[in-house]
This record gives structure tokens, sequence and C-alpha cells, in this order.
């Protein structure tokens, strides 16, 4: 396939300190934890794990909302992790983000034209007077009519606001729009039409998408690709259809089975996943989902799994791989699924 | 804990040193205390053998290391009035304003929290309206000006209680009363808004939930949980009350740290100023110390990690 | 797909459509359903009414001694409130009284909130060495009784009207300072500040344009709040015999000069008390109709 | 029938702010049957947590009303019990597991301090006797050390933890019924299984009634026998499980259904109900639904529908209107 990479993500990692006072060391959390993937232009790019492991940090550690401990973030050629204040600043109109909490994303105290020609006027595109009227047709594109223009945020219900906020991230015509839990914070009847208007707006105007989620159904609908985190890493990476067909890794299987049934007489084998996810301050020594993982062995407790690539570009990191036989392996896969 | 305490104390020290610097700066900025002992006709040779004789000719940074070096060891220079050790003078009348703080600030508390806690339950009932009403006006009411109406009434009208000095447990009562007045206004405030807060919480439901009974729930439980937040806003506060102090015991002509700086003000007798305000700066840094150690003890997310 | 919105909501916009003129509107129809916020800016208004026209509507002059006439008791000889020792008439005094609480209460707020403010930008949006600098030395400050210190700088610098302002404002500007810089603090971790960034917007626009628009509210609550300390402060230390000083009429020397005669002339000590009492209520009252209305959030200290 | 541990009928409350009044809820019936369990589904501001604080008498005092209707427990009416006769069903025979399990516990105190209260207030045991029956169903719960957990904090527990500790906490007592009030909302996916599943076996175990109130129609086909579906304060359609997911009769139901992302091709644009809930004030005459619905005809705006009912399939819609049918 000719797929040009509008993203690569090389060895990230992000790192917070944690002060104990005067006279212990820092705990250091790694929230990212040397990660590496590639966002083809057109594609929706999925992050998916459990809260805590990293996805949110990874999104908007790309788009330079938290400085990146380590790695290459490339995006269209340029290194985003080290370019200076003005140029990151330039380039962010081709880089914009949807975030999770509709009401808390857009400013209180400012109306509706305000919030969406604050992107127009901070990169200078068009003339003052062609603003309003490019604003005004991107209200009419995510289905707000233009009365609202003077209005403000709290004036509108959480399914108007994240259709406002995906306007302000559109607006500027960016290639790429990392979008972080968009759906989560909205009711059942909400969700469906703001998906709608994701899936819609990347038709019009061909855009990419990194869609960070919780949500496999979600997630399984609308991606194309999905990498699935836990604790700071990504432990496998496939093109949608696969990953929910044939999960690789037994988180994967795992996160997969654990979704509620979506009819009463859906009968699904589950796998339950004993105990809860480390702190990421403290991860488990060797594969950090050892202590979780159905399939445990020795060597999992002592080293780190490589990754290994399957067919068509997926990917899991897990010993089960490393040390088994084929005939093992087949034997893995199947009979968890 | 340990690493707390030292940071604590580390801060503590910290403070007192630069009240010190401070005041030492504004006194000097504020003129040549030499003018003070000599009459304003003073021969010019008078007053450079008394600036030498107390050290004021040498540059300012000198005369500061020196009274660091001495303020150290507790030396704060002579009264310019009595000749007697500053910080003696001080210590001496200690123990009275502490009496009257001490005494005013567990009436309060003691008034306080039953109130406010009380007001928070019965909430939007007219006992909890008065009660709020009483605990606005009481922050309106200056300290002064209470202990004036306060003589007036017990001391003047009805001649039932003596309208200052200090000594007797009765002279302590309108001094002590005065005080706690404001304290109790306050202290009300954050009691009912704190058991407000408390009882509004998720922990509270799942706890009616359970079947526990209104009364306990509210002693037992919301109490609990709402010493947290009064504990450091009573804290926070006991500057009020140990600046209320200073009032109160001008007005009563109590015996105390108060009364004695602001007289060392009015006859600009600096190193009693100095002494002064050294003391009342690190009482109140220990009293914060003291209320951080409560606050962690309270709180056991702090305590227990 | 706007026509698809429940009618519920177009109704709604229809209502507030004339949002934007009624500001002033607004805050009447807000105030009118509080009492004690009602009572709390007639009070003011009633202040600000007798600080601009004192000198107008006093019925004699408060300045006027005439020691025949010293210490008559109120409703003698035309005097309301009676004498002090001087003879002056005391409901002058106390009405022109009123101007120096006010300028007072007015001018501490703006130079101590100005400079807090700026602080506590300062600090709480660049964060740094220069925020833990400054405010270590707002903690210093605030481990020290605000109104032992105010004092102790005022019988230093010196007492008078201009002298009283400056002692207060370097006593109440690290109020001003730690709350805007922890407002400050939290507005930076807001999603919308966040999201601003996400834009390109730059860093000084940040702060002009987002975060300044929204600390308007905190310092306006907090100014009105403060505001009634002052006062009380100002007649504290005016009591202790710095401060104003007499002759100048100021709630706080004429109990300072009262003092002396509680025991023969109560009227002396309890008019000009009371004038604070009021003055403080309605400042206080105000200012938590003002929090309440303005900030759900702060409610409860 | 007689079978029904919990009936409610008719049941309407009011809220008080300021000096407006809204109805959240507006004439409710259901009923919920000996050892089954109950979904209630709606979305936010369908009324569903409304109804089970009101089940509990946990509606907040000052500022709600019960207006009308009754609320049926075991055969007795305690819509308008004392406060006092209130206290020994909750958390004995009715109790509750809430949303967040990080703030519903008390941060102050001990788990085994919160978990011994239930037992104090109703059953009369000795201090040794609560220890061991509190660390007895932390073991139920699943919770390993529970002789050392009891004398931790919650903050010291993970959330997943922490929801256990409450469930336990609601089982202290053996309670003929149990509410569940999104349960798993606040977990995240594999800690939702775990739950889910204790939470079954659990019911099996104990033999109680559960009611489950969520937005989630998977943790409804996943867990529950009936259901009952709520919109803006009203109940639209009831139903067995099976029938609902293949039958839905209300075009609510059957919209929220479709607009699952697993009942749509992938990729394709989702089956979506138009316009959002409206707000309680909002509210005029006519079907609740009629503004979103897309088989809305003008009888829906002009007039209230009834409650029609096929066999035990109920639904609050004009198109179910066959004379047979209805109920009222």
């Amino acid at each position: 396939m000719a797929e040009e990479a509008l993203l690569q993500v090389n060895r990230l990692k992000k790192y917070y300190g944690i002060s104990q006072g005067l006279f212990k060391k820092d705990i250091i959390v790694r929230a990212v934890d040397d990660i590496s993937f590639t966002v083809h232009r057109g594609e929706t790019f999925a992050l998916v794990g459990e809260s805590g492991c990293g996805k949110s940090t990874t999104g908007k550690t790309i788009l330079r909302l938290t400085e990146p401990t380590e790695g290459e973030v490339i995006f269209n050629g340029t290194d985003v992790a080290t370019l200076q204040y003005n140029d990151m600043r330039s380039l962010r109109q081709q880089m914009q983000m949807v975030f999770q909490d509709p009401y808390a994303s857009l400013n209180p105290k400012k109306t509706i034209k305000q919030l969406l020609m604050e992107p127009l006027r901070v990169h200078k595109k068009f003339k003052e007077k062609e603003r309003l009227q490019k604003v005004t047709e991107m209200l009419d594109i995510v289905g707000l009519s233009k009365e609202y223009l003077d209005r403000y945020p709290h004036e509108f219900s959480g399914g108007q606001r994240q259709r406002i906020g995906i306007a302000r991230a559109v607006i500027l015509q960016p290639d790429f729009i990392v979008a972080d839990e968009p759906v989560s914070a909205l009711d059942v009847s909400v969700q469906s039409q703001v998906i709608n208007l994701m899936l819609d707006l990347q038709k019009e105007f061909g855009l990419t998408y990194l869609f960070i989620s919780h949500d496999l159904s979600v997630i399984e609908h609308m991606t194309d690709r999905v990498a699935v985190m836990y604790l700071g890493k990504i432990v496998e990476v496939a093109d949608t259809e696969t990953l929910f067909k044939d999960p690789k890794h037994p988180y994967t299987q795992a996160l997969i089975s654990a979704v509620p049934i979506s009819h009463p007489a859906e009968n699904k084998e589950r796998i339950i996943l004993k105990g809860d996810v480390p702190s990421p301050a403290n991860p488990p020594s060797g594969c950090a989902f050892h202590t979780r993982c159905p399939f445990a062995m020795d060597i999992c407790r002592q080293k780190e799994p490589e990754t290994l690539l399957f067919e068509d570009g997926h990917t899991a990191t897990c010993h089960l791989y490393t040390t088994k036989s084929r005939e093992e392996l087949n034997y893995v896969t199947s009979d968890s699924k | 804990m340990l690493d707390f305490v030292i940071k604590r104390f580390l801060q503590v020290i910290v403070v007192v040193f630069l009240a010190l610097t401070v005041v030492f700066f504004l006194i000097r900025l504020a003129g040549d205390p030499t003018t003070l002992f000599l009459p304003p006709d003073a021969p010019r040779e008078q007053i450079e053998e008394y600036r030498e004789l107390l050290g004021y000719n040498r540059p300012l940074y000198v005369q500061y290391g020196d009274f660091m070096y001495n303020a150290i060891q507790g030396d704060f220079g002579e009264s310019l009035r009595s000749q007697e050790d500053a910080l003696g003078i001080v210590l001496d009348r200690l123990p009275a304003t502490f009496q009257l703080a001490i005494t005013s600030l567990i009436l309060a508390l003691f008034i306080a929290i039953p109130l406010g806690v009380l007001s928070a339950y019965k909430r939007n009932t007219v006992f909890d309206r008065i009660g709020v009403g009483l605990t606005v006006v009481g922050q309106a009411v200056p300290s002064f000006w209470l202990g004036l109406i306060l003589i007036f009434l017990f001391a003047a009208q009805l001649q039932l209680l003596p309208s200052g000095g200090g000594g007797t447990p009765v002279h302590m009562i309108l001094p002590t009363l005065t005080l706690a007045a404001y304290s109790v206004a306050r202290f009300t405030r954050f009691t009912r808004s704190a058991m407000l807060d408390v009882l509004q919480k998720d922990y509270i439901r799942t706890a009616k939930a359970s079947g526990v009974p209104t009364m306990r729930l509210i002693m037992r439980y919301a109490l609990r949980n709402s010493l947290i937040p009064i504990i450091t806003l009573v804290a926070l506060d006991l500057g009020v009350l140990l600046g209320g102090a200073v009032i109160t015991e001008a007005v009563f002509s109590w015996p105390g740290v108060g009364r004695l700086l602001w007289q060392s003000l009015m006859n600009r007798d600096f190193p009693i100023v100095l002494a002064g305000v050294f003391i009342i700066a690190l009482i109140y840094a220990i009293i914060n110390f003291v209320a951080d150690i409560l606050y962690a003890y309270v709180n056991p997310q702090i305590r227990v990690k | 797909m706007a026509s698809s919105l429940p009618q519920g909501e177009q109704a709604l916009g229809s209502v507030l459509k004339s949002k934007q003129k009624t500001k002033i509107g607004e805050f009447f129809s807000n105030l009118s359903r509080s009492w004690t916020g009602m009572l709390g800016f007639g009070i003011i208004m009633l202040l600000l009414f007798l600080s601009i026209f004192g000198p107008w509507i006093t019925p004699y002059d408060p300045m006027h001694a005439e020691f025949s006439k010293g210490l008559l008791p109120p409703l003698t000889d035309g005097h309301l409130l009676g004498t002090d020792h001087l003879g002056r008439d005391i409901f002058s005094r106390i009405i022109m009284g009123a101007r120096v609480s006010v300028i007072i209460g007015i001018a501490t707020a703006c130079i101590a909130g100005v400079i807090g403010t700026i602080v506590g930008i300062i600090a709480g949006y660049f964060r740094g060495w220069i925020d833990i600098v400054l405010m270590r030395l707002v903690d210093v400050q605030l481990s020290f009784p605000f109104i032992v210190l105010v004092l102790v700088i005022n019988a230093i610098i010196g007492a008078g009207l201009r002298n009283i302002i400056i002692s207060l404002a370097i006593g109440g500007w690290v109020i001003f300072a730690r709350v805007i810089r922890s407002e400050v603090l939290a507005l930076r971790e807001k999603e919308f500040i966040t999201s601003s960034i996400a834009t390109g917007v730059s860093r000084l626009q940040i702060l002009v344009k987002h975060i300044l628009p929204n600390l308007f509210t905190p310092i306006i609550i907090l100014a009105s709040l403060q505001i009634g300390t002052y006062i009380i402060a100002e007649a504290s230390i005016s009591f202790l015999g710095f401060g104003v000083q007499p002759p100048t009429p100021a709630w706080g020397n004429m109990l300072n000069e009262g003092r002396d005669y509680i025991f023969s002339s109560w009227w002396l000590v309890t008019f000009p008390g009371i004038a604070i009492v009021i003055t403080a209520l309605g400042v206080n009252l105000f200012g938590d109709w003002l929090r309440d209305t303005l900030d759900p959030e702060l409610k409860g200290e | 029938m007689s079978d029904a541990i919990l009936k409610i009928k008719n049941l309407k409350i009011e809220f008080k702010s300021g000096k407006e009044t809204v109805q959240p809820i507006r004439g409710v019936n259901f009923e919920l049957k000996k050892g089954e369990t109950l979904g209630v589904v709606g979305e936010s501001g369908s009324g569903k947590s409304v109804t089970s604080l009101a089940i509990m008498g946990l509606l907040p005092e000052r500022t709600s009303k019960i207006v009308d209707g009754e609320i049926n427990f075991k055969g007795n009416d305690i819509t308008n019990l004392k406060e006092k006769q209130y206290r020994k069903i909750r958390g004995n025979e009715i109790s509750m597991i809430f949303q967040e399990p990080m703030t519903s516990l008390n941060p102050v105190f001990t788990i085994g301090q919160q978990l011994s209260e239930p037992l104090r207030q109703h059953r009369n045991m000795s201090k040794k006797e609560i220890e061991k029956a509190v660390i007895n169903v932390l073991n139920q719960v699943g919770i390993p050390r529970a002789e050392q957990i009891i004398n931790e904090y919650p903050h010291q527990l993970s959330g997943g933890m922490r929801q256990r500790v409450m469930i336990s906490l609601a089982l202290l007592c053996e309670p003929d019924l149990m509410i569940a009030d999104e349960p798993t909302t606040a977990l995240d996916v594999t800690i939702q299984a775990q739950i889910l599943e204790l939470m079954k076996n659990i019911k099996q175990e104990n033999d109680m009634s559960l009611l489950l109130i969520t937005h989630d129609l998977g943790v409804v086909a996943e867990m529950c026998d009936r259901v009952v579906v709520m919109y803006a304060g009203e109940i639209v359609e009831v139903a067995e499980i099976n029938e609902l997911f293949n039958e839905p009769l209300h075009p609510y139901t059957r919209g929220l259904i479709d607009s699952m992302p697993t009942q749509n091709t992938r990729k394709e644009r989702l089956y979506s109900i138009r316009g959002q809930v409206p707000r309680p004030n909002e509210i005029t005459k006519g079907c609740v639904f009629a503004n979103r619905c897309p088989l809305a005809f003008s009888k829906c705006f002009e007039e209230t529908p009834p409650v029609f009912a096929r066999d035990d399939h109920l639904s609050k819609c004009w198109l179910q209107n066959t004379k047979e049918g209805e109920v009222v």
C-alpha cells in the first residue's frame, strides 16, 4: 500500500518527577515509556487503554502541550519535539486537538464568535471581514445555527459544546487532529451524533485523527488502526479489524473480552484479569503486564519482551511469541479467543 | 514526618529572621534614634558623642550585623527608658498574654463549634438564620469598641467588674470576653460552612444508606471530617486573635506583651519593639507549626502514606 | 441540523438575546433577590453619599470647638448625638468621619489590590524561582498578625492619612498575591487554556485574553471583602493613637478621645463605634453577596 | 403479583430550586420481582438516579418532595415512613452501591470502622463478632488480606478495590434488595468486568433482588432479566431483556439500541437520535420524546400517550395504540 506517513513517533518518553520532600529522591512516573508508532495520512489511528496507561499524555506530548522527556515526534518531516517556540506555534494550525470535557475546554467568559475567531486571528488567516463568514460556515458545518454566535458556552448542552470544540479545531483546516476521549463525557444518544460529525468532517476535509479512547466499541467502529497501551508502553498495534478478530497480546485479549455484550443472547467467553493496574510510579519488572497475565512465565518477570512483527504491520510485545514454537503459538491465540 | 518537622522549623527561623530585618531597617530609615534622648536644641558635639556611644555612627550594615549577632543570643539591647534588658521585659509580660489568649481561644472554640454544628444541622431554620446573622454582625464589631462598651456597661454603669489592670481572675473576665467575641463569630462561620460542605459529600450519603442515625452521623462522621478544614482555618485565624490581643490589652490595660509593644511604640523605645516583634513572630510561627501537626493527625491521607 | 434542536433550546435563545445590554439591569434584579445584599448596597451608597456631600449636610462645623458646650448629651441644644469634650458636634464629626473611612478603604484596596495582583500573576504564571521567592515572602508576612504589622509600620513611619494607607497596603497586598496566584495556577491548568495553547495562541495573549478576564471576578470579590477589614484596622490603629490624627475627624480617633470620658459621657464612645459597625456590616454584606452571586464555588470561605 | 418485592406506583417527585419547581419524576410505575435483576436504563436527566434515591428515602430533605404515588416494599408502603423507621430498612433490608467509589467512602475512617457501621445499627453483635463478619464479607467480595485491609484507609485502595468495599458494605446485613446506581461507570473496562462478575455471583449466593441503574445497554444486556427504560422523568418501555433487544417497541429504546456502535456497519455513519434530552423545565404537553422522534405524528405533540401493554411488554407510545392493549 502506498501509505504516506503523516506522523512518526519514535521512542517517545515522558517522565514526571513527584517530589517526596527534602531528603527523599523524587519518584519518577513513567507516564509514556519509550513508544513508537506511525500514523498515515487520512487514517484514524486509535490509542486505547485503561486510565493511567499514558494514552492522553501521549496525545498531549505529541502536540507539545507537555514537553517530551526524550524521543522524536516527526510531523510532515519536521521534528516537533525540538521546534522553537514560535515555529511550534505556527505549526499548530496543522495539528489541532479536541478535548474530552466540552464543559472545561471552552473559556466560559468568551462568546462562541470569539472562541471560533481566535484560531483565525492568531494565525492571521483570511481578511478580517472574511473571518466572520468563515466562522458562520463552520458553525453550519458542525450543525449549529449562526444565531448562537453571541452566546456563551454555558448556554449550550454537552453535545453542542463538543460541536463547538470540534469547530474550533477544524476551522484552521488542519491535517491532523488529536481527539482525546471526545465522546466519553456525552450521553449515549448524543455520542452517536458527535461520532457521525467526526466521520463526516474526516471525509470532507481529509483529516487524520489520533483517536484516544477507552471505549472499545467506539474504537472498533470508527478507527483504521489501533495501538493498545498498558502502563506507558504500547503492547500491540494492528489494523482495527485484525485486532478485534485476532488479538495477540494477552492484555488485548482480556480488554476485548471485557467489553459488555451488545445483545443478551450473545454468549461471550470472558477473560477476567485478576487485580488492578499497578502504579506507573512503580511498574513491575520485566513485562509490566505479568502481574495480571493469565499466561505469565518466569521470563516475563525477568526480561522485558521485544516487539514482534506478524503479518501486515501487526505487532505485539509479548514473550509468548518469542519463546514458543509455531504450534504452541497457534494454540495460545486460538484458545484465548 | 521528620522531614516535615525540619522543613517547618526552618520556615520558623526564616520568618523570625525576616521580621526582625524588616523592622530593624524601618526603624533606622525612620530617623536617627539619638534625637529621642536629647533635647531638640542639643549641641552638635553632644549628638555626635551620643551617636558614637550608642554605635549609630557606624555603617548601617555593620549595625545590622551587630544587631543580628546579638539578637541570635537573645540580646536585643536595653530599653531606652528603663535601661533593663529588652527581651527580659518582654518575656516578663508573656505569661499574661498567654493567659488571655489561651482562655479566649478555648472559650471561643467551646462556644463556636457547637453553635456552628447546630447551625449547619438546622440550616435555613430560624435558629440558623439568627446564628448566621449574629456571626455577620459579630464580624463587623471592632474588638476595641466592644471592649469599651463592656467597660461602660459592667464597670461604669453596673460597677460589677474592674475596667482594667491585671492580677485577679475578675480582671480577666472582660478582656477574655472581648477577645473571644470576634473569634466566636468567625469560628462559628467556619464550622457551619465546613459542616455544610461535608454534609453533602457522597460518603455521608453512604453512611445514611447504611442506616446510621442522624445524631451519630453528625457527631461522629461529619464533625470529624469538618475538623480538617476547621483546624486549618482556626490556625490561620490565630493571627487575628493575636492581633486582637494587642488591642484588647491596650483597652483594658492588661499587662501583656501587646500593651508593652503599644507603649514602646508610643515612646519609640525600639529595643523593646524589636524584642516584642521577635516574640510575636516566634509565637505565631510555633502555633502554625502545631496546627500543621494537628492537621496531619486528623487527616489520615497525610498521616498514613 | 440546527432545526432539529428541541424547541426548548430555541426558546432559550430568544430569552437570552438581549443579554448584553442589560448587565446593569441584571445586577439590580440579582440584588433585589437578596435583602442582605440590598442592605449592604444601601449602606455603601449612603457612605459614598456622606463622604462626597458631607460638608454640605453637617449641621455644625465638625472642627468648631466651643468649650462652654462641652460634653452635652444627645438631643440637647440641637446636637442630635451630643457634643464631645471640646464641644464639637458628634453627629457632624461622624458624617465627616465617613469620608476618612471611605478614602482609606478604597485607596488601600486599590493599592494593595494592584500590587498583590501583579505579584500574584507574576508568581502564578511564570512559576520557577521567582514564584518561590515571592511566595516565601508572602508566607513570611502572612505568618505575622496583620494588625500588629500595620501598627508597627505605622508607628515607625509616622501617623497621618497617607501613612496609614501605606501601612495598610503594605500589610494587605499579600492576601491578594496569595489568592490571585492560586487563581492563576488553577486557571493555567484549566482545559480551555490548554485548548488555546493547542490552537497556537501566544503566551502573552493567553495571559491577556484568557487569564486576566477570568481574574476580574476574584479580584473584585476579594477587594470588597477586604475593605471592611481595612476600615476596622484603621479605626483600631487610630484608636491606639496612631493612624489618622486629631483634629481630623475619624471614627477611630473619636473613640480614642472619648475613651477618657467613658465613665461620665457614654455617647462619646457609643456613636462613632456604631458608625464603624454599620459600615463594616454593610461592606461585608455586600461583599458576601457579591461572592455568592459571582462565584458560587468560593462560597464558604 | 404477589412475588413482587418492590412496587413503585405512580411516583411523582418535585424539586425546588429557588422559586422554581421542577418535576424530574412524573408518574413512574414498575415492580421488581423477588430474585430478579431489573435494569433501569436512561441518559442523564432521565430521573433514574432520583428514583433510586427515593426508594432509599435519601432524597434531599428540604429541596425535594414526593408529591404523589407509592413505594411499596415487601407489602408495606414505605413512601412516608418516619426517618427513624426508614433507618431500620436502610443498609439492612435495602442497601445501595453508588457510582463513585472514590468519594463514597469516608476518608478519615478505616475500612473496618466503616464496614462495622451497618452491623452496629442493625445487628446486636459484639465487637469480635462484627470484626469476624466484616472479614468474612470482605473475603466474599474477593478482597485479599482482609485482616489488614480493615485497618487501612480508603485512599490506600484502588478504585476497583473501593468498589468491592462498597459492595461488601451493601452486603453486610444480607439485604433482600440491592440497588446499584451506575456501579461500574467510573471503572476501567477490565475492572468493570471483574465487578459485574462479582455482582452476578453475589446476587445468586445471597438470594437477593437487584435493581441496576445504568446508562450502558451493554451492562444491561450482561446482567438483567427485565429492563425499564426511562426518558425525561417517565418510563417509556418495560420489557423482558431478550424481547427488549429483539423487538423494542418505543422509538426511543429503538434509537438507543440502534445507535450502539456494534449495531452499525464499521466506518459508516451511526444511527443517531437527533436533538438532545430536554431539561425538566422544557417539557410541554404531548409525548416527552415527540420532538426527537422520527415517527412522531400530530397526536404525539398534543396528548401524552398512556401505557400500552403487549403481554408483559409495556410501552408508552401512540404507535402501540390498540384498544385491547391500553392499560391506564
